[in-house]
């Protein structure tokens, strides 16, 4: 199947008001589940199938904000920010400032990699558990 | 002027406060932990920031991120609702020392007010009688015992700085007076950092009146009549009504009048609850004063027509009331059912989980308060009170009636809820004629699951 | 005393109706087509009784399977609701042939108020002032073409006996009067049997103001101050209000005793409107007579407290006003939108089809009618108004903000509905001003749309 | 299967008041569901599919009252019923009364066959369209 198709499924059940759905056809099975969690159906072997892309495990994730505050990315408006996208960090480094209640907590790394992203912006408020900068393996 | 307010509240209150703003032309921010991200009340708000984890300790309780919160959106003011931050003083002083305006009374009365042996000695000097009890703190086991004795068992033994159900103990007689003293003492000191011990007279049986005060900060004080609040279960009301049906006019105005006065003694200038005891012979005795807006506030706006949260705003906000007393009317009788997820059935276990569907009532007379949705997740980390349902009526009975139909017109599925609790009690005999004292719930409810059992 | 009713009607108005005869302790009896089995009304009367097909004409008119229906459930009254049966004074008559009471008022006042002729001379006679027109039946298209020529053009031409937007024409000089006049004589005799024409003075922007009549048997007719219902699309009402904002406290006493001298001409004794044009000068001018209940009656009883389809049972059973004049007041301000599933984007095409969501709006001075619910499926059968939101607030500015956040908080999903467009119509400054005439809602719809094709 | 096909399914699966739909052709199979749980189905093998079992067309159906009145069986209280079950009925025979506005309706058998069933009861309400007598070929 195609994922064309498939978006097509999964549109019209998103319009529907079923809560389940299974389809088989000779050449694919799927099933569809609202609001709880999917049980894993096993795919039946279809006759010389293409080889699956080998997934990429993407162990990078987001530091998010442990308090509301406002984002700083560097220690004063003169200095250069802690870290920018592409560049390598070891865990335990202070990625930016969150200023909460006149108090500038600094915000580390949680683990060593490099910057992917960097999604907080520079002297505005971030909320409790919001993202700020995503560490991976690659950029 | 206030322009924007963070509302540092969920649920229904936090619906209830929004729609206040938006008729007075303030700005909201709501806050909520990562378990209410749809929530009805981060939909309304025209902004919304996340304090906070599910457990209330970390995000509704959570002062550093409710403050920063509302000085980052630039909010002038914090409304605290009920429960929660309302009536910590602490709060209130550190939102103020922060600039920003606390929308509730000066904490020094919340402080007075929370101390429950100062509160009695203000309320005794201005007049209001008081529960039989001693008078200020215990000195010793056997003044204390001396007292008891004076006032009559049973009594009930207070931290001065309890509350919340914490540091109370009831006693039927003297030995279990001598046993009590010395471990609560030492509880007290433990849990409040204050030993301070008074005593009250036990009432098993009284009606629960509490009179709705309103004030300003330029010494205006009215009242608002008042609430009959006895239908309840652990301390927990679950069905309100306004007027208290029982009272006559004499009576009515003398309550009303020693709640003023105990308002004015201590300088009160917000929206404020007055709680009385009131026994089989219509004395009535000062219970504690509540300094912040009630979960059953609806009742009164239903007879006087008043906006109690626009006045609270108003008056933070260094307005004078829009009321002055002889503008105070009864129009008629209020009810209010508080729909709650537990199982009355099973010692009202809460339910939690998917609302499947819901469908609220409506039509004339008819008031809703609610943030429930269809498709609501309800979260086992608050209150598990759903809506409130209130319904008026020209006279009691058709306050009652029309609850009733209100009742058969809700659906709520997917959890246990006990609509069906509040509709058989509108048709309980001693409810209807209103002669219920705090003590007819639990009886009730005892009946009602001794029923279940049989067929008959 | 009625007992039991049954209520010959569908939607929101069938359970406006059930919920007065539940606060009466009236047992209710619906009627359903077979497209309306799971409709609301169903659902919430004691009893219900299918009375034939989807199409109304074989059930909601279904006059025999109604009656039928009403006899074997042993129903003393009918209520029509408004709509279907309700002006029918030849139902009312077989009604009351059969035992039953017909909820409206006495079967010769429908048909005296029916014949718009007939109607205007009683108003004449009462000393109510008329739109200028022709008094009896144009005896000639001379003498109708002289009559034209004295009040001015433009004129409408009417039948008789028409209604319901049939048999009317709109004229703007003597050339086109002189073409129509025959052809409208002719249509009137084939479809009314009663080729009688008359004409009025056509008043392109007026204020239509309606006042509310309460009357009984027993002589007593009071009113419940007047609504502006200016609002309107092809004489379709979308928003009224109570009270008229324009009016001072002088026109107001002077309308509303027109109205009453008009109710009283006529002996009526039930629940009714008197309708009235109102020119730019503040004059205004006897339209017509509605001889039932309205859609818009909501907004009168948010700014007297009065429950007119109770009043409209008690006195339909032989029983007196509950109020008299001077027990009436105005309260404050009230606002209704109706909310309809139509597109204002394409020419109000009606929309049909399953109600995928549906949350209501609550909280204070909010009150909503409505037979909707969540997986309710809108037929194509019938209208297609879904609910009716009603805000009150002490004032009309009070109450348009609290309509606006009524507005945000309620969601329909499903069907396209009006809801952006009353939005949109809360913030417009000549709504806002109180100051829109009947053509104003045509021109704003314009206006909208000739926005939506431009970004700015 | 083409997602037009399933389009249509799913439009007539909206439309019904069924909860749950098993469809199976020999190019797919497709099971829907409405809010509640699903049964574990075994997947046929699709391969050689057996031959479809040939459904019994019961042509058996209730004459449903045409109007609201009082239901009758006989022509008076004396009289014996117009019709039994087992009874043997033709098109056009009158099976019951129904009285609306002291008006005697006769309703007619609208198929001959045997009377299967009756629902309605002597001397009761009826409304539109509630079921009365079912004709069908076997009793």
């Amino acid at each position: 199947m195609d994922t064309k198709q498939l978006e097509t499924i999964l549109a019209l059940f998103e319009k529907s008001t079923v809560s389940e759905m299974e389809l088989e056809s000779e050449t694919f099975k799927l099933k569809l589940k609202r609001n709880t969690e999917i049980h894993e159906v096993p795919v039946k072997p279809t006759i010389a199938q293409a080889p699956q892309p080998t997934t990429v495990v993407d162990t990078a994730h987001w530091v998010k904000a442990p308090l509301v505050g406002t984002y700083y990315h560097s220690a004063n408006p003169d200095a250069k920010p802690y870290v920018e996208v592409g560049q390598s960090v070891k865990e335990g480094q202070v990625i930016c400032l969150i200023e909460a209640m006149k108090v500038m907590n600094e915000i580390k790394a949680d683990r060593s990699g490099v910057v992917q992203e960097i999604k907080a912006i520079n002297g505005k408020m971030v909320e409790y558990n919001q993202a700020l900068v995503r560490i991976g393996d690659a950029p | 002027m206030i322009q924007k307010i963070l509302i540092a509240n969920r649920g229904e209150i936090a619906v209830r406060i929004i729609r206040a703003c938006k008729d007075l032309g303030i700005q909201t921010v709501a806050i909520y932990s990562t378990a209410d991200q749809s929530a009805l009340h981060v939909q309304l708000a025209d902004e919304a920031v996340c304090v906070g984890e599910a457990n209330s300790k970390d995000s509704y309780l959570n002062v550093n991120n409710i403050l920063s919160a509302a000085l980052l959106t630039h909010a002038d003011a914090i409304h605290p609702g009920f429960g929660f931050l309302a009536e910590n003083a602490s709060f209130a002083r550190l939102a103020q020392a922060c600039g920003l305006i606390f929308i509730g009374p000066n904490p020094e009365i919340i402080d007075l007010m929370g101390n429950k042996i100062n509160a009695r000695i203000a309320m005794h000097k201005a007049g209001v009688p008081l529960i039989p009890g001693s008078f200020e703190a215990i000195p010793s086991l056997e003044e204390g015992l001396k007292t008891a004795q004076e006032i009559g068992y049973p009594i009930i033994l207070k931290a001065a700085a309890g509350g919340g159900g914490r540091g109370i103990r009831i006693i039927l007689d003297e030995v279990a007076f001598r046993q009590a003293y010395p471990v609560l003492k030492q509880e007290a000191k433990n849990y409040f950092n204050d030993d301070a011990l008074y005593m009250e007279k036990l009432f098993t049986s009284a009606k629960h009146i509490e009179v709705q005060i309103l004030g300003d900060q330029f010494g205006n004080v009215i009242h608002l009549y008042e609430r009959d609040c006895s239908f309840q279960r652990r301390h927990q009301k679950m069905i309100e009504e306004a007027p208290c049906h029982l009272l006559n006019e004499t009576q009515r105005k003398a309550l009303c009048e020693d709640a003023l006065k105990a308002a004015k003694a201590v300088g009160y200038d917000s929206v404020g609850t007055i709680e009385f005891l009131m026994d089989e012979n219509f004395n009535y005795y000062f219970m504690e004063m509540n300094t912040r807006i009630q979960v059953e506030h609806p009742v009164t706006e239903m007879i006087t027509g008043v906006d109690i949260v626009k006045e609270q705003i108003r008056s933070a906000d260094k307005q004078k009331l829009s009321y002055q007393q002889n503008d105070i009317k009864i129009l008629g009788h209020a009810l209010e059912c508080r729909i709650i997820a537990e199982d009355y059935r099973h010692d009202f276990k809460p339910s939690i989980g998917k609302i499947s569907f819901y469908h609220a009532p409506g039509g004339k007379d008819i008031r809703v308060d609610s943030a429930l949705y269809t498709n609501y997740e309800l979260s086992p980390f608050y209150d598990s009170m759903m809506a409130k349902i209130i319904s008026f009526g020209p006279s009691r009975l058709h306050a009652i009636k029309r609850m009733r139909s209100a009742l058969e017109e809700t659906i709520i599925e997917g959890v246990e809820n006990n609509l069906e609790f509040c509709y058989f009690t509108l048709f309980n005999p001693q409810f209807v004629a209103g002669r219920y004292t705090t003590d007819f719930a639990n009886a009730w409810i005892k009946e009602l699951n001794e029923r279940e059992s049989t067929l008959s």
